[in-house]
């Protein structure tokens, strides 16, 4: 079965140490949830495992899956910002990332893709495929964000906030649709302020910021320092 | 009739002339076939224009 | 394997051309700059005719730079550029894809313009061919080395005019061949083949060092 | 707007309804007349011969560029100031005619300055601010392009548009010195002090074909330009129509 494998992991971000030896693991149809305050790493820590941001040092894995592929693209990012194209209809942006990106299916991970007018349907948008992208809403931008997940299925969910900008019963919707995943052998590591109490198997992740005097190991003055 | 020597000329500047007036009619006239077409495709699926309730009165804007 | 890259083309080619794009405005720039010289340079048509190839170089130079500072900046501002990183293709091959989509929508566009505006700058026939031919060869090694100015600063607020400052030293040998090339057409020591091969070879190597830079740039871009 | 409310733009579709067979039926028997008498009535001139009938519809196309832009700036006052909200409409119609006729202009002044200077382009004067009044055009409707929401776009390119219209004359003048001030030969005038009738008279029946044809391609871009608000307005409604996201939430949804 897939596993999510991180071991010391150290990230800095503009000079700034924002976590240091965090480690955990994260096995197949389960969720893990990152609490902290805010500027407590936890957008940094899915960017990181986004493959976005460098880590400082640590190792990260995902046991069990594809081989050739790396962590990041087992993984969707679900950020803040929508990458919708509004000078784009809604089925031409959604059936460009079917096209785009690259489908993971590691064994035990049992989800196929779906047909992008079905996952607009799904999510209540399916009137607006034709219609350029700019005519959303907030709340059905995020559902066109949402539904490029399941038009190319990858085992790890990266999501931040993933229930800002829905209302009560999108939000019900979108746990459903966590835990069907999760149900299909998928994994999710999701930033969130709101508990996702119906989000079920959960792990917590407590993020605590990092103590004030501790500015970051590989700082500008120490190479300084090292010059010297 | 007779055009003289640069007849070549005349004739090129009035037939460009046409071309450039027929261009812009050809794509006025597509422009509003096209949007006929959407309009008619939006009303099927009964988005109505919302009618204006009061009379208009002063320079008041369609609302729709 | 192949449908990733068509749809990626086709998407690019659709948002340069959309409201919005900078297809139309590139050549419009293109237009202001050749019309705005002879202002400067005065009305003299046998001066114009002989520097009439360098200003529509320099022109096309321009233009392709300012239109190219989209490029990725459209995509970083919402998102898609995390997307397109993660997304498990060959960034080198993603990064020529949209260079060749821009080329398409703005510097095909330029050449095509160029014989009309060379009649403002009084050119002959056969220079105006030279010029024409010159710039179809050589505007792609524009947008492949203006891509690494535009990857470089995509992290920039204001990255478009940064971006011209990099990469105008870059593009150098480029301007020198296409120019050289059109006037080798008309003036006779130099044949016209030998700067015209060497703007291709230019073009060709661009082709390849501008995607793997920009590549390498964008990866390290991301934070 | 006096008796008839053209604010509001289902009454002003009525009117094009109505007035624009009218006009498109006038527009072509005063060209058909206007081009009988370039051809046959007008004689030739005796300095460029044949090639003086080009002026007939050079002169008439300068005078619509002029006489669109005008429009437009006037369009733009109905915009920023009396805030009438067909104005924007009138200017965003008109932009591309101006532009046609611009180019129609340049067009056919290069080709009568062929046989006359020797070449297709000469740094004239008059022809050089017709080519900066076109890429004033052209620049005007690549701002209409770049914005989404047509009321903003609207305030924008009327500002646009009447910054150009006070500059016209500077660059008109201007142009004018710089051409004097480089101009080694005096350029043979193009239409004498005095135009003889029978050149003025198809002159003017050319230029009232091309008003004329100038209405008639307003009025329909006008219309076009109402219906494609109408349809951005249906089309917002349309995404806004909240259907019920679909109740049933299979657990094997994603399968």
């Amino acid at each position: 079965m897939p596993k999510l494998i991180v071991d010391d992991l150290t990230v800095d971000r503009g000079g700034r140490r924002v976590f240091a030896g965090l480690s955990f693991q994260l096995e197949a149809g389960h969720a893990l949830v990152i609490t902290g305050a805010n500027g407590a790493g936890k957008s940094s820590l899915l960017r990181t495992l986004a493959g976005l941001v460098p880590p400082a040092n640590g190792r990260m894995a995902f046991e069990g899956g594809d081989s050739d592929s790396t962590l990041a693209e087992h993984a969707h990012y679900f950020g803040h910002e929508s990458a919708v194209k509004r000078a784009l209809s809604v089925s031409s942006n959604l059936e460009f990332w079917r096209d785009f990106t690259r489908p993971v299916l590691p064994d035990g991970f049992a989800a196929n893709a779906m047909a992008p007018m079905d996952i607009l349907e799904l999510l209540g948008i399916g009137h607006t495929a034709d219609l350029p992208a700019a005519y959303l809403s907030a709340g059905q931008t995020r559902r066109l964000t949402l539904a490029r997940l399941f038009v190319s299925p990858r085992p790890l969910w990266l999501m931040d906030e993933p229930t800002s900008a829905l209302d009560a019963a999108s939000e019900a919707q979108l746990i459903g649709l966590m835990n069907t995943h999760l149900k299909n052998g998928g994994m999710i590591v999701t930033a969130t302020h709101t508990e996702l109490t119906a989000l079920s198997p959960v792990t917590a992740l407590q993020l605590t910021a990092p103590a004030a005097g501790d500015h970051g190991g590989h700082g500008y003055d120490d190479d300084l320092e090292a010059f010297a | 009739m007779d055009l003289g020597p640069h007849s070549g000329f005349i004739i090129a500047s009035y037939l460009l002339t046409a071309g450039a007036v027929l261009a812009l009619l050809v794509w006025v006239l597509l422009d509003r076939r096209k949007l006929d077409a959407d309009l008619a495709r939006l009303a099927e699926q009964g988005i109505s224009r919302a009618r204006p309730q009061q009379p208009s009165r002063g320079t008041q804007t369609d609302r729709t | 394997m192949s449908g990733w890259i068509s749809s990626l083309f086709r998407r690019e080619l659709q948002l340069a051309t959309r409201a919005g794009g900078s297809a139309l405005v590139g050549v419009l720039f293109f237009l202001a700059v050749v019309t705005v010289i002879p202002f400067g340079v005065g009305p003299d048509l046998n001066l114009l005719g002989r520097i009439g190839p360098a200003i529509l170089w320099i022109g096309a130079l321009l233009a392709t730079l300012l239109g190219l500072d989209r490029l990725f900046q459209a995509d970083r501002d919402d998102g898609s550029l995390d997307l397109l990183l993660m997304a498990g293709r060959p960034l080198e091959l993603v990064v020529l894809i949209k260079c060749l989509a821009h080329w398409v929508a703005t510097g095909l566009p330029l050449v095509a313009a160029a014989p009309v505006l060379a009649i403002f700058l009084n050119l002959e026939p056969v220079a105006i061919g030279a010029v024409t031919l010159t710039l179809l060869a050589g505007t792609p090694a524009l947008t492949f080395i203006g891509a690494i100015g535009a990857s470089l600063t995509v992290t920039l607020r204001r990255g478009g005019l940064l971006l011209a400052v990099l990469v105008v030293p870059l593009a150098i040998p480029v301007l020198i061949f296409g120019v050289s090339a059109a006037d080798a057409a008309v003036s006779d020591p130099v044949p016209f083949l030998t700067p015209f091969l060497i703007l291709c070879a230019l073009t060709l190597i661009a082709g390849v060092i501008g995607p793997i830079a920009s590549a390498a740039a964008l990866r390290f871009s991301a934070d | 707007m006096g008796i008839l409310d053209l604010a509001n733009p289902t009454r002003f579709l009525r009117l094009v309804q109505i007035v624009l067979p009218w006009l498109a039926g006038l527009c072509v028997i005063v060209f058909a007349a206007g081009l009988y008498m370039s051809f046959f009535t007008a004689p030739e001139d005796y300095q460029q011969g044949a090639t003086v009938r080009i002026m007939f519809i050079h002169v008439p196309a300068a005078w619509l560029s002029m006489m669109c832009y005008s429009i437009m700036a006037i369009s733009s006052l109905g915009t920023l100031v009396w805030k009438h909200p067909l104005a924007d409409v009138s200017a965003k119609a008109a932009a591309p005619i101006g532009a046609t006729f611009t180019f129609i202009a340049l067009v056919t002044g290069s080709l009568w300055g062929k046989p006359m200077w020797g070449t297709y382009w000469v740094w004239d004067a008059r022809l050089t601010s017709v080519l900066v009044l076109f890429i004033m055009y052209l620049g005007l409707m690549a701002l209409w392009r770049t914005m989404e929401d047509p009321i903003k776009a609207g305030k924008a390119a009327a500002i646009l548009t009447l910054v150009g219209a006070v500059n016209l004359p500077v660059i008109k003048f201007s142009v004018n010195w710089w051409n004097t001030l480089h101009q080694p030969a005096s350029v043979v005038r193009m239409d004498g002090p005095t135009i003889h009738p029978t050149i003025l008279i198809p002159l003017l029946v050319m230029a009232a074909a091309f008003t004329l044809l100038f209405f008639v391609l307003h009025l329909m871009a006008m219309r076009n330009e109402i219906l494609r608000r109408r349809l951005r307005a249906m089309r917002l409604k349309a995404a806004a129509q909240a259907r019920p996201a679909s109740a049933a939430l299979s657990p094997q949804a994603a399968e």
